[in-house]
């Protein structure tokens, strides 16, 4: 009774806003904004190069920006470290990875900083950003993620580690090897899962037998939790309280973003087969950029106006980066020798 | 008789076989509602239903794992593994397990199983969707390899392989896919596993290739008995293990002349116990040594077309060196 | 109240007996005990021709006889299927291997009916049986169950599989990718995990950050269950329980036994170095044979005599037994090239 | 100085080189109050703690995975494999991993770690353990594999490979474990990888071989010069990739002629690559066709030691071999 009442009063007062809540300040909410707006931009921009043969594969993040951003968001720059995989680039971009960087990987020009146009686009690293590099078979970066975490303990550093994967990676035996490791040496790392319900054209029904991925994390002996992916703040929320927990030597922690990826898997893909159009339309009224950008005009952070400078200002800056990656030099034959051992 | 490409003979013959026979059941990735990534298995789920065509969990150690389960259960599964680049993490369960069911149980236990996968590079995949994984399994004793090269390969030795008592691996060259066309007669037949087949006939020299290099290595004897009149023998292993050894040397023993090309890491790649028992056993009859021909010594192959292009051995390159080869 | 009462009134004419819950006949009690004595003197004689010279190499289960024999109890034989582990000698005597058929395996002798000397003893397969043969690489096993089970789903067969395996092989991805598939697909298997607190010298606390292994089912969309292995009458009543669900299609359960073993992990192992004699010697106080004894004698199912004469007669076909392997023959060299492929 | 067996030595460098170094941390399965089923690591835990010595739980593709990502937080982690017969689920980490992380970077990461492993037959392990895996590896481009021989050879191998920033698999021979002494300098010393041991030196012919045949190659070289008055020269690659080489090319063009002996199954075997090279490279040097001693293609080494004993190269059929070899 007492409770609610005292509930209630407070909210005759004034409620505190989403954001207040989640502890984010309006500069820190246009920052997400405007990484969520960028990653989707230049998605639209690399499907299109795509359809326009300049690009053979693009691998598409649209409809995860909110769990991508959100969560990559809690990290602190430069000091913490992300392990990421192919369809992260919205995490990527909030690690500090430009326009023009991913670009470079897509066109597979020499100056792409990841990989040197080695591997196929969406395989970014950087030492330099704190982004390890990624390979493309499934879940083989979640031990080297909790490898690092167990590192980063053992120098007492204050950094921790997020690794993000699909649904599907979850039922790969690595996944499990690292979870149980994790929890073993309670290490500093956040594992996102982004559940957007396929792996290529698997449904989730047919990759586990349970609701939530969340759910397994009490297996191993650490927390877990769900979050709406399509709510950029409640994803950024419950990330930095597992961040803020990993940090102060509290362990790891599982958290599930309910996502879906409004593309095919891959520019390769044809996602007709397994699923309908109504689906995915359904799917996109629940996308998370026109959701927080509601939010953010109804709470006076940003203005239709305002939005649309944002869109246009990262037209330009794509436009450069597109016009200087396309004129950017190719490999030459001989570096397919280079790197192989330390030079 | 039809004219198919590989991917479609392949289809085919999963589609005889399975109409033929119950105990026969697909499982892997994608290859139910969608039909596998290249298209192995369309309309395979909606004919067959989803008990026999089984869209596996993104886990390939258990593909392959509960595939071993399910021939000990009396079934004839045909597991597909979506890249050869992926079957790595299932590297257990086929060397420690499959391989050795027959022959740590002293012959009371079979492990009939068939692995497909797609391999080799030449499709701007990079370091992770290119690989041609032979060797390592090549080394293997109790596994047989099956490299089909044409339409008509891939059918007969496909049914070879699934009526074979223990696990065949049957890797397919993706560049080849839609790129290989032939004749395909709509009859069952088989082709066993183990038999070579000379491509081309000639007595300058012999050269041994699968896959795509087979392919390379014909258009190149093609070129060199248009431009030069000389007649190479290319020789299809078909299977990399068993190695048709008799074929191979008796082809040597005529030419004289023996070049391997593969487009595998060179080093430890098949060509080497190719190049390594020409050389043992036939020493006398060699007038020129061994010439191997490889992918070069670097962990995969990168995306860039331009570093592709380098890593893959070419026609031309092959072509050159078949010509020092005859001249020598 | 009135289940209480209900349930007190009954307790005041006579509870049921244990066994009589467990639903176990006197006879089925006997042949318990039969196999738990034979599992446990066979094992103390391979111990001591291990010591004399005369086997190299002996595995010991003493300590598991209460949840091997109690689980194994519960399949069909002849119809269903086993796929035990290395340490099972007490599941498969309850599945038709004879002591003869073990000691040709401990003498590496060529009539070794499970592999013809090929492997290390206590790597038992008999497809005459439905004892799946073994590897040493852990956990390998649990998908060839899966798969199985899976078959036999598949064929309409009334048939059930029992997988056993320790607490360390839960740790190895191939656990987790059978257990995966296993709750998918529904198909009717029993994993048994003989939970005996170390792998090797590895105690659980390292091996896993909880307490229960059958926690995991949960993730897995299918039940688990805890049970004292050294009450051989709850692991039948348990087991048995999951091979009627399983067997009526209600898909797979997960029994942990909590267990201990009372020797080394091999002949080849010195335990001295990662457990103390009083913590071995605690255990052995809860030894599952006396414990099993003083309840058949309590319930007059069996007397003091009765148990001597039991174990004369095993002590006189296990005297057999050695001298039969004694002198059976070895292999010949040449068979080392047999049974690569078909022949 | 001081004699010490090849475990001994191994035993005491990583003691050194954990004492001198916190960056170095050792994982596997029972190598902390167990000191590793071989006793490598006995003591190290009282002495460096647990955080520094760890248990790892029961499975290796994380073993290896962690140990990557240990590596990219800056530390050098030794991960212990209990027997390389249980590297096979680690193969998709080391194959596509960490072979991988430098090339794939374009430089940008390495991956600096060393996984030790005890593998070979001879000491009725049977199927599972008494496997030779250096041929898998060798051919994947971006690992090193070192296979020391000697106690003197581990020590300064070792120590190069912790401080090599590229992945190094380190085999050694169990059956040398103890069989094996010799004298090990108490100072630090490191050997380079990639460099050869002439182990014995001769004129009559070259033999080639590691691990336990080295040793059976030295004694059955002692007993040819007792015998016959020939002498063979022995070399020990020490490291299978990268191979030296210059080194064999050198001996074998003195000698004329050439034997590799190893216990890994035949076909595909590291043996493969250097008899191809020897016949490819030499073609005019070689008086006789290259002998290659290897296991039987068969799937494992039986338990049996009647079996065993037919599995493994003996002394005496090598001998055979050489007596054959060097009147050819
Ligand atoms: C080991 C391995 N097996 C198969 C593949 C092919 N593959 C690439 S992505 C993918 C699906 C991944 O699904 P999920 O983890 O849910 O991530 P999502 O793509 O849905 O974001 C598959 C099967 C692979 N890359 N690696
Ligand atoms: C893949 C693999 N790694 C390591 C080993 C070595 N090994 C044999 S038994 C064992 C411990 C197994 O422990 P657990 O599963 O708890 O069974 P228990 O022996 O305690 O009954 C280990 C590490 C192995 N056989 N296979
Ligand atoms: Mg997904
Ligand atoms: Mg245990």
């Amino acid at each position: 009774m007492a409770k609610a009442e005292r509930a209630q009063e407070r909210s005759a007062e004034r409620a505190p806003a989403r954001h207040e809540v989640a502890n984010l300040s309006e500069a820190q909410l246009l920052d997400l904004h405007r990484f969520m707006v960028t990653a989707r931009m230049l998605d639209e921009r690399m499907w299109a190069l795509n359809r326009q043969g300049k690009a053979p594969f693009v691998v598409s993040s649209a409809g995860h920006e909110g769990c991508q951003v959100g969560s990559a968001y809690a990290l602190t720059r430069g000091s913490d470290f992300c392990v990421p995989y192919y369809r992260d680039l919205g995490v990527v971009l909030v690690a500090g990875l430009t326009m023009r960087d991913v670009l470079l990987g897509v066109y597979a020009k020499v100056e792409d900083p990841c990989n040197g146009a080695r591997q196929m686009p969406s395989h970014w690293g950087s030492r330099r950003l704190g982004i390890i590099n990624g390979s493309s078979p499934i879940a083989t970066q979640v031990p080297h993620a909790v490898g690092l975490a167990y590192a980063v303990k053992y120098r007492r550093e204050p950094a921790v580690v997020m690794c993000w994967f699909g649904e599907g990676a979850t039922s790969m035996g690595d996944w499990h090897e690292a979870m149980n490791f994790a929890g073993i040496h309670k290490v500093p790392v956040i594992f996102v899962c982004e559940n957007n319900k396929y792996a290529i054209s698997v449904p989730q029904t047919k990759q586990m037998a349970i609701e939530n991925v969340a759910d397994r994390a009490a297996g191993y002996g650490f927390e877990g939790h769900v979050v709406d992916g399509n709510d950029v703040m409640a994803c950024y929320e419950v990330t930095k309280a597992a961040v803020d927990k990993a940090r102060s030597g509290g362990g790891p922690t599982l958290i599930e973003a309910k996502t879906y990826r409004y593309a095919p898997h891959t520019s390769d893909d044809d996602d007709r087969t397994y699923r309908s159009k109504d689906e995915v339309k359904q799917a996109r009224e629940l996308d998370p950029i026109p959701r927080f950008q509601a939010y953010l005009k109804e709470h006076g952070v940003i203005t239709e106006d305002g939005i649309k400078a944002l869109v246009d200002t990262i037209r330009t800056e794509l436009a450069e980066a597109v016009q200087y990656v396309d004129q950017a030099p190719y490999p030459v034959p001989e570096d397919a020798l280079r790197h192989v051992y330390a030079e | 008789m039809a004219k198919k490409s590989l991917i479609k003979s392949i289809h085919d013959t999963m589609w005889d076989l399975m109409a033929g026979d119950e105990r026969v059941l697909i499982m892997g990735e994608d290859v139910g509602t969608r039909g596998g990534v290249f298209r192995a298995t369309e309309g395979f789920v909606d004919k067959f239903g989803e008990e026999r065509v089984i869209d596996a969990p993104l886990a390939e150690s258990s593909i392959v794992g509960h595939g071993i389960g399910m021939a000990l259960g009396g079934l004839l599964p045909i597991l597909e593994i979506q890249f050869a680049d992926f079957i790595h993490p299932a590297f257990n369960q086929i060397v420690q397990e499959a391989a050795r069911l027959r022959y740590r149980s002293n012959g009371d236990f079979t492990c009939p199983i068939v692995i497909r996968a797609p391999y080799g590079a030449g499709v701007h995949g990079g370091l992770y969707h290119s690989q041609s994984v032979e060797a390592f399994f090549a080394h293997v004793p109790g596994l047989k390899i099956v490299m089909p090269s044409t339409p008509y390969d891939a059918k007969g030795l496909l049914r070879s392989a699934l009526y074979d008592p223990d696990p065949v691996l049957y890797f397919e060259h993706k560049k080849c896919y839609r790129m290989i066309t032939g004749e395909v007669p709509d009859e069952d037949y088989e082709i066993p596993i183990g038999k070579a087949e000379i491509k081309r006939e000639g007595d300058a020299l012999t050269v041994i290739a699968y896959g795509l290099m087979l392919h390379h290595c014909l258009a190149a004897a093609e070129r060199l008995s248009q431009e030069e009149g000389r007649e190479a023998e290319v020789l299809d292993p078909r299977s990399v293990a068993p190695m048709d050894w008799p074929a191979i040397f008796q082809s040597v023993t005529k030419t004289s002349k023996a070049m391997i090309v593969y487009e595998d890491n060179r080093t430890l790649g098949v060509g080497a116990e190719i190049s390594a028992r020409i050389g043992e056993e036939l020493f006398y009859d060699l007038e020129a040594p061994v010439v191997r021909i490889g992918g070069p010594d670097v962990p995969g192959t990168p995306y860039s077309k331009v570093l592709e292009d380098f890593f893959l051995p070419t026609p031309d390159q092959i072509y050159a060196q078949m010509l020092e080869l005859a001249r020598y």
